[in-house]
């Protein structure tokens, strides 16, 4: 079976930000996503917004380029201020063409 | 009644009590915790349902009674935020987006407290006009957004577009005015067959919600330390202000006493559900922490017990003059 | 009561109006969304509900005034998903798998709107029989057996097996029969002290999923566009000939003008919770755009706003003649 | 009432219909599930009532009446557990932890359990104390806490802090202990409002939660084969001997036949919220299939369906001894 | 500590898929899984049975071999008519044999 | 845009550990964590104390001796007696000096 390397973006972000984070990674070129609800602390402790429910972690399976895009997307509009953590990985995947 | 008798009546309702439980059960560090989706589920419920029943007695009400306590609930919404902004810019020295985030919250109302004084005037027995819920909503949008409006203003930004849809598209309003016209569209007839749900259980939900926030209260008190000695004087006085301008606005658009009590409570609390969520998107640089202390944390325990038997006793005292 | 005014309270119920807000909801884009599970909980309590009254009723029925109507739904059953199948493949030229899904939905029922019908009635205090719920596990069951059937003879497969055991021993009509069966053995002693619940809280709770379903509704309305003519008109016009049928069958066995429009929406209306699982696994190739724009975009808003009311006009008609 | 017309009237109860339901769903690899929350939702709902129940009938109660009932049952809570290590260590021949295990989960109490075994008596229309959820409280704790000192004590180890803590902070005992705190304060009056909600709906939710508990049972059946001859005789002997002391114990106190029968019922379930928790902390050399087999798997069922019967009608023969 | 290489298969399906993917994981070797609901959006939109509640996302530890296999089932049985992605990562565990 | 490579540990364990654990965790060095319910099986079947509701499944970015760490607290403590299961990963972030 021919499989192939792509990345895997994970963002854990307050819920606020999550019509604003799908839509930019949908512009930045992903294909699609996933999302989940999750509890968490971080370095602003129990993170602020946590009494309007929990922070969402979003997956995305994209290509280099667009992982390299998404995750300057994050610093620059979101780290100083949200309460957020974006990290990639690498993953195997066999159909190619459905993520890029 | 003597007043306190009406504080003692209020301090050991269920809502109360629960609402001191959930905080019991946070300092002990106790593995209580709601189901997730329990408090939105709540909360959806209690919009709702206040919206319907607002809905209902509105329908019954003539145009005439109506329009000048919406007046002045609008005059409310307007002037409130202004007075939080000037005070924590001046007094407070905050820088601006903090201050907007203050003003946006104070400005607005929590539909919780709001409950809660409905609850005390039927325990009392004390009447009120059945149009109040109506009011909630004509608080609760003008405020939010004069406040985004001062700070859009003051930093020269606009990012005003997205807030505001926030907020009339956000889940409090639809909910409220949603279940309003139902209500209004259904009468009183139409609406009976749903009542056990909506009505019956309301103070039953509100028990449980309290619960919950006084869990969410308690976690926001172990940081009160930490807002400084003017947060904590806003907390309170801002309340106590306000509470007294709605008692008076009240008074003054002819409602009954009983009204006027719910009107200033609604005047003297502070948002948590739709203004966080807008201020948020809005004023990232303005500091969590310091709003939802403020209003969660001391504000909305405050009125909950001694704040609502205080606007009931003012309006008691001040109609007697006005009469 | 007019024609018209019954269609005008039918559109201003609770019910109806919260459908329309999930609608508006969805179109506004607001952030509105029910908690994860509260959709699969309304959901099971409704169909156990409409179960436990269901057995109540029925044991306080006759044999002999049940057998007649029980049989004629069981004929409704199997000819409604032969009727559909026919023309989607004769007139809407589809593919096999297409047209035995739509075969599968059409002819099984929407517990929802045999609620809704029940509803109507009430409201119109037009009686019915108490048995009705018995009936909905009686056509649910062979109309998806007879899609699946018609699809794995055509295509010449064997994937029945797996599809039967999901309808069997899915949760609908899991929750449907063991309700009745429950409330058959209880008895209506026996169950009282579970009404509360059960019975008084039902249609509060009914509002509360139309207020979802209107939110799918309205995101499946989107995508009516794409699906073609054929897909919309067999939207309208099965469910009117599937009613007329089921009304027909229902006065011909004995039931009351009420209860023949009861059978009427039940004949009409397409399944959404039984259906869809069974053929997404039994049939994979077929749209589910395709078929759930049909059933949750067109179908369903349709029967719940006017094809009920018409199903009741047409009873009424006929039972003229039948008498 | 026949003891055997006692029995069917048991047995054809909603509740005990729900449980045999969800057993039936689990047999038959029904995709029905509890949406994620519900379990959790309903149980809290359920103690938090019996709580403010106990705290409502505690309000109008002499302490004369309440103080010897209290004290015999913390002495059952102190026996039980000793009796329980004693027969797994020398009859049973199971290792310290094991044994443990099992004291902890048989000498406390299972609140499902007396919550059915009061409404029998409501149905059968017996009286009985209305303080008795207290007791559930009283016999609690300190069945967990002398069977962890057990185990402390033979294996020479320090883990009994955190276990304590566990149970005392836990939300078992939380809700239970504030809902009598609340109902104590706010008195019969006071919790009226909110009565819809949690007195009402209360056996219906009972039915709900039921229909989980018979799922959940249905899974632990099936390794009821693993666990041993000894178990399974453990699971019903110390039922039926608990019982018969909690019985007596009631009697000699004061208790009215059905309070005793009630009594009764508590002693012989075994806890399944509280204790497995702290167990799982304190013992995790034990193994839970064993403790949980035992106690969900085959005690639950059989006190459900035949051991309250017998408990009461225990009751009812002693009764006439001790008069 | 001895520490060894295995694989991360994690496969997101529509969740009438759930019990018919377990059965093929563990039929194919896996010795286990953890799965979660979640929401999210693909090539086919927003899929197609999101009215009958979300999607799973289904993740098992197994051998390279095991992992190969799964992807191949997958690829062959659902990915054509399906809303299903499934990709591999590498992950390093303690037990090894608790894995194959 | 500077990456860098840090360890992502992924913890899958009964509930009642949950808070133990995240106490673990932070003690060794852990900045933040994310937590989700998940349902599962393993080589103890449908772990026993399914009952009380799901596993916790609790991601940490850390460094990598921070992880080393975290695994061998987990194998001396958990491994004996509890439903659990304990993995690491290689991530890239952007935030080196926030997870360490
Ligand atoms: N080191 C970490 N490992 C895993 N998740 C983290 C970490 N730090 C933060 N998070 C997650 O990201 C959210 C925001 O973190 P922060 O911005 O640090 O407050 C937290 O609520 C956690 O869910
Ligand atoms: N590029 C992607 N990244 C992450 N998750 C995806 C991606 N594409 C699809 N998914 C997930 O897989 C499901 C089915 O996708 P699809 O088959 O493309 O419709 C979606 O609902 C998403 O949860
Ligand atoms: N091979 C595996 N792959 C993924 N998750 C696993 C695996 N084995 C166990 N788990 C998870 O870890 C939990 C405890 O596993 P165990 O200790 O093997 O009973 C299970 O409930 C699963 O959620
Ligand atoms: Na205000
Ligand atoms: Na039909
Ligand atoms: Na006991």
């Amino acid at each position: 079976m021919n499989t192939h390397a792509i990345k895997k973006v994970t963002i854990i972000a307050e819920s606020v930000l999550e019509l604003k984070i799908i839509e930019d990674i949908k512009r930045l070129g992903a294909k699609g996503y996933t999302l989940i609800e999750v509890r968490g602390e971080g370095t602003k402790g129990r993170h602020a917004s946590d009494w309007a429910g929990n922070s969402v972690k979003i997956e995305t399976l994209v290509t280099d380029l667009v992982a390299e895009a998404i995750l300057q997307r994050m610093a620059d509009e979101y780290f100083e201020y949200y309460a957020i953590v974006a990290f990639v990985e690498n993953v195997t995947v066999v159909r190619q063409e459905k993520f890029s | 009644m003597e007043s306190l008798e009406v504080l003692r009546s209020n301090l050991l309702s269920p809502i109360v009590l629960a609402f001191a439980l959930g905080m019991i059960a946070t300092f002990i560090k106790s593995d209580l915790r709601f189901p997730e989706g329990l408090y939105t589920g709540l909360s959806m419920y209690l919009l709702f349902s206040i919206g319907l029943k607002g809905g209902v007695e509105l329908s019954d009400t003539p145009l005439r009674e109506f329009w000048l306590p919406a007046l002045s609930t609008i005059a409310l919404g307007l002037i409130t935020p202004a007075i939080a902004y000037a005070a924590a810019r001046k007094i407070g020295r905050l820088d601006v987006p903090n201050s907007a985030a203050l003003a946006a919250h104070y400005g607005s109302v929590s539909a919780v407290t709001f409950i809660a004084a409905t609850m005390l005037m039927q325990r009392l027995q004390t009447p009120y006009e059945g149009f109040m819920p109506t009011l909630v909503a004509l608080l609760e949008i003008p405020a939010i957004l004069v406040a985004l409006l001062i700070a859009s203003r003051a930093m020269k930004r606009r990012t005003l577009g997205a807030a505001m849809r926030e907020v009339l598209a956000g889940r409090t309003i639809l909910l409220l005015l949603g279940g309003l016209v139902i209500g209004l569209f259904s009468g009183r007839e139409g609406v009976a067959p749903v009542a056990p749900l909506f009505f019956d259980l309301f103070r039953g939900a509100l028990t449980l919600f309290l619960l919950e926030m006084g869990m969410i209260t308690a976690r926001r008190l172990i940081e009160v330390r930490s807002v400084g000695p003017f947060i904590f004087g806003f907390a309170i006085l801002a309340p106590v202000l306000f509470g007294a301008m709605g008692v008076a606005c009240g008074l003054l658009s002819g409602l009954s006493p009983g009204g006027a009590a719910v009107l200033g409570a609604m005047a003297a609390s502070a948002s948590y559900i739709a203004a966080p969520a807008a201020v948020r998107i809005a004023l990232p640089e303005a500091n969590p922490s310091l709003y939802l202390t403020a209003t969660l944390g001391i504000t909305f325990p405050f009125n909950l017990s001694v704040g609502i038997p205080l606007y009931l006793w003012l309006a008691n005292q001040l109609a007697g003059f006005t009469v």
